[in-house]
Protein backbone atom coordinates (compact mmCIF):
# COMPACT_ATOMS: atom_id res chain seq x y z
CA UNK A 1 0.00 0.00 0.00
CA UNK A 2 2.86 2.16 0.90
CA UNK A 3 4.87 1.79 -2.35
CA UNK A 4 1.23 2.20 -4.05
CA UNK A 5 0.99 5.40 -2.85
CA UNK A 6 3.82 7.09 -2.91
CA UNK A 7 4.06 5.93 -6.98
CA UNK A 8 0.55 7.65 -7.64
CA UNK A 9 2.12 10.88 -5.81
CA UNK A 10 5.37 10.52 -8.78
CA UNK A 11 2.55 10.35 -11.16
CA UNK A 12 0.81 12.91 -10.08
CA UNK A 13 3.97 15.64 -10.00
CA UNK A 14 5.18 14.36 -13.21
CA UNK A 15 3.21 15.28 -16.09
CA UNK A 16 3.59 13.94 -19.63
CA UNK A 17 3.32 16.59 -22.23
CA UNK A 18 3.98 15.34 -25.91
CA UNK A 19 5.36 18.68 -27.75
CA UNK A 20 5.61 18.62 -31.75
CA UNK A 21 6.93 20.41 -34.15
CA UNK A 22 6.71 20.78 -37.88
CA UNK A 23 7.83 22.58 -41.08
CA UNK A 24 10.42 25.53 -40.78
CA UNK A 25 9.94 25.24 -37.34
CA UNK A 26 10.72 21.69 -37.06
CA UNK A 27 14.13 22.46 -39.04
CA UNK A 28 14.66 25.27 -37.19
CA UNK A 29 14.62 23.21 -33.47
CA UNK A 30 16.23 20.69 -35.26
CA UNK A 31 13.84 17.50 -33.84
CA UNK A 32 10.37 16.70 -34.23
CA UNK A 33 9.08 15.44 -30.97
CA UNK A 34 10.06 16.24 -27.18
CA UNK A 35 8.11 14.93 -23.78
CA UNK A 36 8.32 16.68 -21.64
CA UNK A 37 8.10 16.14 -17.08
CA UNK A 38 6.18 19.17 -16.91
CA UNK A 39 4.94 22.54 -18.28
CA UNK A 40 2.43 25.28 -17.46
CA UNK A 41 1.02 26.26 -20.40
CA UNK A 42 2.21 26.25 -24.09
CA UNK A 43 4.45 29.34 -23.96
CA UNK A 44 6.82 27.35 -20.81
CA UNK A 45 6.37 24.09 -23.30
CA UNK A 46 8.27 26.18 -25.98
CA UNK A 47 10.72 27.45 -23.77
CA UNK A 48 11.42 24.33 -22.26
CA UNK A 49 11.31 22.09 -25.47
CA UNK A 50 13.76 24.71 -27.28
CA UNK A 51 15.88 25.61 -24.89
CA UNK A 52 14.47 29.26 -24.39
CA UNK A 53 13.83 30.42 -28.17
CA UNK A 54 12.89 33.11 -28.90
CA UNK A 55 9.09 32.40 -30.77
CA UNK A 56 8.40 33.87 -33.72
CA UNK A 57 5.83 36.72 -33.74
CA UNK A 58 3.65 34.66 -36.66
CA UNK A 59 4.07 30.90 -34.49
CA UNK A 60 0.79 28.57 -34.04
CA UNK A 61 -0.11 26.42 -31.55
CA UNK A 62 -2.38 23.50 -31.28
CA UNK A 63 -3.16 21.51 -28.08
CA UNK A 64 -4.79 18.21 -28.60
CA UNK A 65 -5.14 19.08 -32.38
CA UNK A 66 -7.12 22.24 -32.05
CA UNK A 67 -5.69 25.82 -32.26
CA UNK A 68 -4.57 27.47 -28.77
CA UNK A 69 -2.91 30.13 -27.72
CA UNK A 70 0.55 30.67 -25.80
CA UNK A 71 -1.09 31.21 -22.38
CA UNK A 72 -2.95 28.26 -22.72
CA UNK A 73 -2.47 25.87 -19.62
CA UNK A 74 -1.44 22.16 -20.18
CA UNK A 75 -2.55 18.78 -18.99
CA UNK A 76 -0.95 15.66 -18.19
CA UNK A 77 -1.35 14.10 -21.25
CA UNK A 78 -1.42 17.01 -23.68
CA UNK A 79 -0.27 17.24 -26.78
CA UNK A 80 0.47 20.27 -27.79
CA UNK A 81 2.12 21.17 -31.44
CA UNK A 82 3.98 24.14 -32.73
CA UNK A 83 4.19 25.62 -36.09
CA UNK A 84 4.40 28.44 -38.70
CA UNK A 85 1.61 29.48 -40.64
CA UNK A 86 -0.05 27.18 -42.75
CA UNK A 87 0.34 26.33 -46.69
CA UNK A 88 -2.02 23.94 -47.74
CA UNK A 89 -4.22 24.07 -50.46
CA UNK B 1 -19.44 12.85 -47.51
CA UNK B 2 -15.64 12.16 -47.44
CA UNK B 3 -12.36 13.64 -47.21
CA UNK B 4 -8.66 12.00 -46.99
CA UNK B 5 -5.38 12.84 -47.25
CA UNK B 6 -3.57 10.84 -50.01
CA UNK B 7 0.30 9.61 -49.91
CA UNK B 8 0.71 9.11 -53.40
CA UNK B 9 -0.54 10.63 -57.05
CA UNK B 10 -4.33 12.26 -57.45
CA UNK B 11 -6.56 12.04 -60.43
CA UNK B 12 -9.13 14.72 -59.68
CA UNK B 13 -11.52 14.05 -62.26
CA UNK B 14 -11.34 9.80 -61.81
CA UNK B 15 -11.78 10.67 -58.08
CA UNK B 16 -14.36 12.96 -58.41
CA UNK B 17 -16.44 10.87 -61.09
CA UNK B 18 -15.71 7.68 -58.74
CA UNK B 19 -17.44 9.76 -55.93
CA UNK B 20 -20.45 10.74 -57.86
CA UNK B 21 -20.69 6.86 -58.89
CA UNK B 22 -21.30 6.06 -55.46
CA UNK B 23 -23.87 8.32 -54.81
CA UNK B 24 -27.69 7.58 -54.23
CA UNK B 25 -28.31 11.64 -54.74
CA UNK B 26 -29.23 11.22 -58.85
CA UNK B 27 -32.16 13.73 -59.64
CA UNK B 28 -31.35 15.10 -56.63
CA UNK B 29 -28.84 17.19 -57.36
CA UNK B 30 -28.77 19.81 -59.65
CA UNK B 31 -25.16 21.41 -59.06
CA UNK B 32 -21.80 20.24 -58.72
CA UNK B 33 -18.73 22.93 -58.17
CA UNK B 34 -15.13 22.05 -57.57
CA UNK B 35 -11.93 23.12 -56.99
CA UNK B 36 -8.79 21.52 -57.91
CA UNK B 37 -5.03 23.21 -56.63
CA UNK B 38 -2.46 22.31 -59.12
CA UNK B 39 1.30 22.28 -58.46
CA UNK B 40 2.89 24.84 -60.22
CA UNK B 41 6.43 25.62 -61.34
CA UNK B 42 6.71 28.81 -60.27
CA UNK B 43 5.99 30.75 -57.40
CA UNK B 44 7.68 33.80 -55.93
CA UNK B 45 10.67 32.21 -56.89
CA UNK B 46 10.62 30.40 -60.47
CA UNK B 47 11.80 27.31 -62.06
CA UNK B 48 10.49 25.35 -59.18
CA UNK B 49 11.32 21.44 -59.81
CA UNK B 50 9.49 19.80 -56.84
CA UNK B 51 7.88 20.44 -53.62
CA UNK B 52 7.43 18.61 -50.29
CA UNK B 53 4.40 18.45 -48.38
CA UNK B 54 4.11 18.42 -45.15
CA UNK B 55 1.81 17.76 -42.79
CA UNK B 56 0.03 17.15 -38.99
CA UNK B 57 -1.79 13.73 -39.67
CA UNK B 58 -4.03 14.01 -36.72
CA UNK B 59 -4.71 17.19 -37.01
CA UNK B 60 -5.06 17.31 -40.40
CA UNK B 61 -7.90 14.69 -41.02
CA UNK B 62 -9.75 16.39 -37.65
CA UNK B 63 -9.57 19.56 -39.73
CA UNK B 64 -10.73 18.22 -43.36
CA UNK B 65 -13.68 16.44 -41.23
CA UNK B 66 -14.44 19.61 -39.28
CA UNK B 67 -14.11 21.93 -42.72
CA UNK B 68 -16.95 19.25 -44.26
CA UNK B 69 -19.28 19.32 -41.75
CA UNK B 70 -19.03 23.03 -41.74
CA UNK B 71 -19.61 23.30 -44.72
CA UNK B 72 -22.62 21.06 -44.11
CA UNK B 73 -24.32 23.48 -41.41
CA UNK B 74 -23.63 26.53 -43.17
CA UNK B 75 -25.17 24.88 -47.17
CA UNK B 76 -27.46 22.37 -47.85
CA UNK B 77 -25.07 20.06 -49.54
CA UNK B 78 -26.11 16.69 -50.80
CA UNK B 79 -22.55 15.45 -51.00
CA UNK B 80 -18.74 16.67 -50.53
CA UNK B 81 -15.28 15.46 -51.11
CA UNK B 82 -11.95 16.56 -49.85
CA UNK B 83 -8.78 15.46 -50.93
CA UNK B 84 -5.15 16.96 -49.80
CA UNK B 85 -2.03 15.36 -51.41
CA UNK B 86 1.14 15.01 -48.93
CA UNK B 87 4.65 13.87 -49.99
CA UNK B 88 6.82 14.84 -52.61
CA UNK B 89 4.77 16.56 -55.74
CA UNK B 90 5.61 17.97 -58.84
CA UNK B 91 4.33 20.49 -61.33
CA UNK B 92 1.26 19.54 -62.77
CA UNK B 93 0.43 17.15 -59.89
CA UNK B 94 -3.16 17.91 -57.85
CA UNK B 95 -2.08 19.05 -54.62
CA UNK B 96 -6.05 19.26 -53.12
CA UNK B 97 -9.33 18.39 -54.86
CA UNK B 98 -12.62 19.89 -53.26
CA UNK B 99 -15.96 18.76 -54.61
CA UNK B 100 -19.70 20.24 -53.79
CA UNK B 101 -22.93 18.71 -54.85
CA UNK B 102 -26.07 20.54 -53.57
CA UNK B 103 -29.93 20.60 -55.46
CA UNK B 104 -29.17 24.47 -56.20
CA UNK B 105 -26.12 25.93 -57.52
CA UNK B 106 -25.97 28.56 -54.76
CA UNK B 107 -24.55 26.01 -52.22
CA UNK B 108 -22.33 24.27 -53.86
CA UNK B 109 -20.40 27.18 -55.38
CA UNK B 110 -20.64 29.08 -52.20
CA UNK B 111 -19.45 25.77 -50.08
CA UNK B 112 -16.87 24.66 -52.23
CA UNK B 113 -15.32 28.76 -52.25
CA UNK B 114 -15.96 28.33 -48.46
CA UNK B 115 -13.97 25.11 -48.25
CA UNK B 116 -10.70 26.19 -50.09
CA UNK B 117 -10.28 29.00 -48.37
CA UNK B 118 -10.95 27.59 -44.96
CA UNK B 119 -8.45 24.60 -45.82
CA UNK B 120 -6.42 26.97 -46.98
CA UNK B 121 -5.99 29.56 -43.78
CA UNK B 122 -6.55 26.29 -41.57
CA UNK B 123 -5.73 23.03 -42.36
CA UNK B 124 -2.15 22.30 -41.00
CA UNK B 125 -0.13 21.60 -44.59
CA UNK B 126 2.64 23.07 -45.29
CA UNK B 127 5.17 23.37 -48.33
CA UNK B 128 8.19 23.33 -49.32
CA UNK B 129 9.74 24.48 -52.74
CA UNK B 130 12.79 23.11 -54.39
CA UNK B 131 14.60 24.46 -57.60
CA UNK B 132 18.27 24.73 -58.21
CA UNK B 133 19.33 27.09 -55.40
CA UNK B 134 17.60 24.38 -53.24
CA UNK B 135 14.51 23.90 -51.01
CA UNK B 136 12.68 27.18 -49.22
CA UNK B 137 9.56 26.46 -47.09
CA UNK B 138 6.51 28.68 -48.38
CA UNK B 139 5.58 31.25 -45.37
CA UNK B 140 2.26 32.05 -46.23
CA UNK B 141 -0.62 31.56 -48.30
CA UNK B 142 -1.82 34.59 -50.65
CA UNK B 143 -5.97 35.64 -50.62
CA UNK B 144 -5.64 33.91 -54.64
CA UNK B 145 -4.88 36.40 -56.29
CA UNK C 1 -10.73 27.89 -75.16
CA UNK C 2 -13.81 26.31 -76.44
CA UNK C 3 -17.52 26.57 -76.26
CA UNK C 4 -20.07 23.72 -77.65
CA UNK C 5 -23.32 22.79 -77.89
CA UNK C 6 -24.36 19.22 -77.90
CA UNK C 7 -26.80 17.08 -79.33
CA UNK C 8 -25.84 13.71 -77.18
CA UNK C 9 -25.30 13.00 -73.23
CA UNK C 10 -22.17 14.33 -71.86
CA UNK C 11 -19.72 13.11 -69.03
CA UNK C 12 -18.19 16.44 -67.31
CA UNK C 13 -15.87 14.60 -65.45
CA UNK C 14 -14.24 12.86 -69.08
CA UNK C 15 -14.78 16.37 -70.74
CA UNK C 16 -12.90 18.10 -68.24
CA UNK C 17 -10.36 15.61 -68.51
CA UNK C 18 -9.83 15.60 -72.37
CA UNK C 19 -9.91 19.25 -72.44
CA UNK C 20 -6.61 19.13 -69.68
CA UNK C 21 -5.35 16.63 -71.74
CA UNK C 22 -5.01 18.83 -74.75
CA UNK C 23 -3.47 21.68 -72.95
CA UNK C 24 -0.08 23.32 -73.45
CA UNK C 25 -0.29 25.09 -69.64
CA UNK C 26 0.77 22.39 -67.10
CA UNK C 27 3.09 23.77 -64.90
CA UNK C 28 1.55 26.98 -65.04
CA UNK C 29 -2.16 26.48 -63.98
CA UNK C 30 -2.47 26.10 -60.02
CA UNK C 31 -6.37 26.34 -59.72
CA UNK C 32 -9.24 24.66 -61.97
CA UNK C 33 -12.93 25.71 -61.10
CA UNK C 34 -15.51 24.02 -62.70
CA UNK C 35 -19.78 24.16 -62.46
CA UNK C 36 -21.69 21.30 -63.46
CA UNK C 37 -25.57 21.48 -63.97
CA UNK C 38 -27.28 18.49 -63.73
CA UNK C 39 -31.09 17.83 -64.67
CA UNK C 40 -33.04 17.00 -61.38
CA UNK C 41 -36.72 14.74 -61.09
CA UNK C 42 -38.08 18.14 -59.51
CA UNK C 43 -38.89 21.62 -59.55
CA UNK C 44 -41.52 24.10 -58.57
CA UNK C 45 -43.49 20.57 -59.97
CA UNK C 46 -42.72 17.06 -58.68
CA UNK C 47 -41.82 13.50 -60.52
CA UNK C 48 -40.21 15.63 -63.78
CA UNK C 49 -39.18 12.33 -65.88
CA UNK C 50 -37.66 14.03 -68.56
CA UNK C 51 -36.83 17.66 -70.13
CA UNK C 52 -36.49 19.24 -73.59
CA UNK C 53 -33.52 22.03 -74.14
CA UNK C 54 -34.57 24.33 -76.90
CA UNK C 55 -32.20 26.72 -77.90
CA UNK C 56 -31.58 29.21 -80.93
CA UNK C 57 -28.28 27.45 -82.49
CA UNK C 58 -26.64 30.75 -84.01
CA UNK C 59 -26.96 32.86 -80.96
CA UNK C 60 -26.53 30.50 -78.84
CA UNK C 61 -22.76 29.61 -80.48
CA UNK C 62 -22.48 33.28 -80.32
CA UNK C 63 -23.21 33.80 -77.01
CA UNK C 64 -21.04 31.05 -75.41
CA UNK C 65 -18.32 32.51 -77.75
CA UNK C 66 -18.87 35.60 -76.00
CA UNK C 67 -18.98 35.07 -72.57
CA UNK C 68 -15.99 33.12 -72.68
CA UNK C 69 -13.98 36.24 -74.21
CA UNK C 70 -15.68 38.51 -71.35
CA UNK C 71 -14.65 36.17 -69.24
CA UNK C 72 -11.03 36.17 -70.55
CA UNK C 73 -10.71 39.98 -70.59
CA UNK C 74 -11.92 40.43 -66.73
CA UNK C 75 -9.72 37.21 -65.32
CA UNK C 76 -6.35 35.68 -66.02
CA UNK C 77 -7.32 32.89 -67.23
CA UNK C 78 -5.09 29.74 -69.17
CA UNK C 79 -8.00 28.40 -70.57
CA UNK C 80 -11.83 27.91 -70.24
CA UNK C 81 -14.70 25.40 -71.35
CA UNK C 82 -17.93 25.61 -71.66
CA UNK C 83 -20.37 22.92 -73.82
CA UNK C 84 -24.59 23.03 -72.69
CA UNK C 85 -26.72 20.42 -73.86
CA UNK C 86 -29.51 20.33 -75.96
CA UNK C 87 -32.60 18.00 -76.76
CA UNK C 88 -33.95 15.66 -74.32
CA UNK C 89 -32.87 14.95 -71.19
CA UNK C 90 -34.11 12.78 -68.18
CA UNK C 91 -33.50 13.28 -64.55
CA UNK C 92 -29.05 12.62 -64.06
CA UNK C 93 -27.85 13.93 -67.01
CA UNK C 94 -26.05 16.99 -67.13
CA UNK C 95 -26.89 20.14 -68.70
CA UNK C 96 -24.10 22.40 -68.72
CA UNK C 97 -20.37 21.91 -67.69
CA UNK C 98 -18.26 24.96 -67.20
CA UNK C 99 -14.60 24.76 -66.46
CA UNK C 100 -11.75 27.59 -66.22
CA UNK C 101 -7.94 27.53 -65.45
CA UNK C 102 -5.74 30.18 -63.87
CA UNK C 103 -2.82 30.17 -62.56
CA UNK C 104 -3.99 31.70 -58.97
CA UNK C 105 -7.62 30.51 -57.65
CA UNK C 106 -9.46 33.79 -57.39
CA UNK C 107 -9.76 33.86 -61.18
CA UNK C 108 -10.73 30.81 -62.06
CA UNK C 109 -13.12 30.44 -59.05
CA UNK C 110 -14.90 34.10 -59.58
CA UNK C 111 -14.58 33.54 -63.41
CA UNK C 112 -16.93 30.07 -63.29
CA UNK C 113 -19.01 31.75 -61.01
CA UNK C 114 -19.72 34.40 -63.43
CA UNK C 115 -19.70 32.20 -66.08
CA UNK C 116 -22.47 30.09 -64.81
CA UNK C 117 -24.75 33.24 -63.82
CA UNK C 118 -24.18 34.80 -67.33
CA UNK C 119 -24.95 31.69 -68.98
CA UNK C 120 -28.07 31.64 -67.20
CA UNK C 121 -30.03 35.11 -67.44
CA UNK C 122 -28.22 35.63 -71.01
CA UNK C 123 -27.88 32.51 -73.63
CA UNK C 124 -30.67 31.67 -75.57
CA UNK C 125 -31.42 28.00 -74.15
CA UNK C 126 -35.32 27.17 -72.96
CA UNK C 127 -36.69 24.64 -70.87
CA UNK C 128 -39.78 21.99 -71.10
CA UNK C 129 -40.19 20.16 -67.98
CA UNK C 130 -42.51 17.05 -68.22
CA UNK C 131 -44.39 14.58 -65.64
CA UNK C 132 -47.57 12.51 -65.80
CA UNK C 133 -49.64 15.44 -65.82
CA UNK C 134 -47.85 16.63 -69.08
CA UNK C 135 -45.16 19.31 -70.41
CA UNK C 136 -44.97 23.06 -69.04
CA UNK C 137 -42.29 25.35 -70.10
CA UNK C 138 -39.65 26.54 -67.15
CA UNK C 139 -40.68 30.48 -66.94
CA UNK C 140 -37.39 31.78 -65.68
CA UNK C 141 -34.41 31.38 -63.32
CA UNK C 142 -33.60 31.31 -59.90
CA UNK C 143 -30.89 33.50 -58.13
CA UNK C 144 -29.59 29.61 -57.75
CA UNK C 145 -31.20 29.47 -53.56
CA UNK D 1 -31.66 48.26 -118.82
CA UNK D 2 -34.74 49.61 -118.17
CA UNK D 3 -35.85 45.89 -117.13
CA UNK D 4 -32.80 46.07 -114.81
CA UNK D 5 -33.40 49.39 -113.00
CA UNK D 6 -37.09 48.04 -112.36
CA UNK D 7 -35.82 45.12 -110.70
CA UNK D 8 -33.53 47.09 -108.65
CA UNK D 9 -36.52 49.47 -107.46
CA UNK D 10 -38.34 46.35 -106.63
CA UNK D 11 -36.02 45.02 -104.21
CA UNK D 12 -35.46 48.24 -102.83
CA UNK D 13 -39.15 48.31 -101.50
CA UNK D 14 -39.31 45.19 -101.18
CA UNK D 15 -37.44 44.31 -97.66
CA UNK D 16 -36.63 40.85 -96.58
CA UNK D 17 -36.92 40.12 -92.91
CA UNK D 18 -36.69 36.63 -91.41
CA UNK D 19 -38.72 36.77 -88.20
CA UNK D 20 -38.04 33.55 -85.57
CA UNK D 21 -40.09 32.41 -82.30
CA UNK D 22 -38.90 30.37 -79.89
CA UNK D 23 -39.94 28.04 -76.75
CA UNK D 24 -43.11 28.98 -75.23
CA UNK D 25 -43.87 31.82 -77.74
CA UNK D 26 -43.47 29.56 -80.70
CA UNK D 27 -46.08 27.40 -79.75
CA UNK D 28 -48.26 30.15 -78.56
CA UNK D 29 -47.97 31.68 -81.93
CA UNK D 30 -48.40 28.39 -83.71
CA UNK D 31 -45.03 28.58 -86.24
CA UNK D 32 -41.70 28.74 -86.01
CA UNK D 33 -40.27 31.36 -88.78
CA UNK D 34 -41.83 34.25 -91.03
CA UNK D 35 -40.34 36.11 -93.61
CA UNK D 36 -41.51 39.35 -93.96
CA UNK D 37 -41.66 41.58 -96.95
CA UNK D 38 -41.40 44.80 -94.43
CA UNK D 39 -41.15 46.06 -91.04
CA UNK D 40 -39.94 48.98 -89.39
CA UNK D 41 -38.40 47.58 -86.23
CA UNK D 42 -38.83 44.73 -84.34
CA UNK D 43 -42.53 45.62 -82.82
CA UNK D 44 -43.92 45.98 -86.16
CA UNK D 45 -42.03 42.70 -87.24
CA UNK D 46 -43.97 40.91 -83.95
CA UNK D 47 -47.24 42.42 -84.97
CA UNK D 48 -47.08 41.52 -88.85
CA UNK D 49 -46.09 37.74 -87.43
CA UNK D 50 -48.52 37.04 -84.72
CA UNK D 51 -51.51 38.93 -86.02
CA UNK D 52 -51.27 41.12 -83.33
CA UNK D 53 -50.97 39.33 -80.92
CA UNK D 54 -50.21 41.34 -77.64
CA UNK D 55 -46.72 41.33 -76.66
CA UNK D 56 -45.99 39.87 -73.32
CA UNK D 57 -44.10 41.87 -70.54
CA UNK D 58 -41.14 39.84 -70.45
CA UNK D 59 -40.94 39.83 -74.35
CA UNK D 60 -37.12 39.19 -75.16
CA UNK D 61 -35.74 40.66 -78.54
CA UNK D 62 -32.31 39.46 -80.51
CA UNK D 63 -31.52 41.47 -83.91
CA UNK D 64 -29.13 39.50 -86.61
CA UNK D 65 -28.34 37.39 -82.71
CA UNK D 66 -27.78 39.74 -80.32
CA UNK D 67 -30.41 41.41 -77.69
CA UNK D 68 -32.71 44.37 -78.81
CA UNK D 69 -35.36 46.19 -78.65
CA UNK D 70 -38.83 46.42 -79.72
CA UNK D 71 -38.38 49.63 -80.89
CA UNK D 72 -35.29 48.65 -82.91
CA UNK D 73 -35.23 49.45 -86.29
CA UNK D 74 -35.01 46.49 -88.82
CA UNK D 75 -33.19 46.48 -92.35
CA UNK D 76 -33.26 44.41 -95.03
CA UNK D 77 -31.77 41.21 -94.93
CA UNK D 78 -32.03 41.03 -90.77
CA UNK D 79 -33.18 38.37 -88.59
CA UNK D 80 -35.30 39.44 -85.70
CA UNK D 81 -35.92 36.58 -83.13
CA UNK D 82 -38.86 36.88 -80.05
CA UNK D 83 -38.50 34.71 -77.25
CA UNK D 84 -39.18 34.01 -73.26
CA UNK D 85 -36.91 34.74 -70.54
CA UNK D 86 -33.93 32.15 -71.27
CA UNK D 87 -33.98 29.47 -68.80
CA UNK D 88 -30.83 27.39 -69.68
CA UNK D 89 -27.56 26.14 -67.23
Amino acid sequence: MVSSNFKLAETINQMSIQVKFFASLREKVGHNDVELASAQNALEAWQLATNNMTAPENLLVAINLDYAKLESTLNDGDEVAFFPPVTGG
Amino acid sequence: MSSWVSETSIEPWSLIAEQQSKQTIQGEFGATATFIGTMRDFSDRPDISRMLLEHYPAMTSRYLDKLEQSAREKWALLDCLIVHRVGEVTPGDAIVVIACWSAHRRAALDACNWLIEELKHQAPFWKKEFNAQGGEWVTGNTDGH
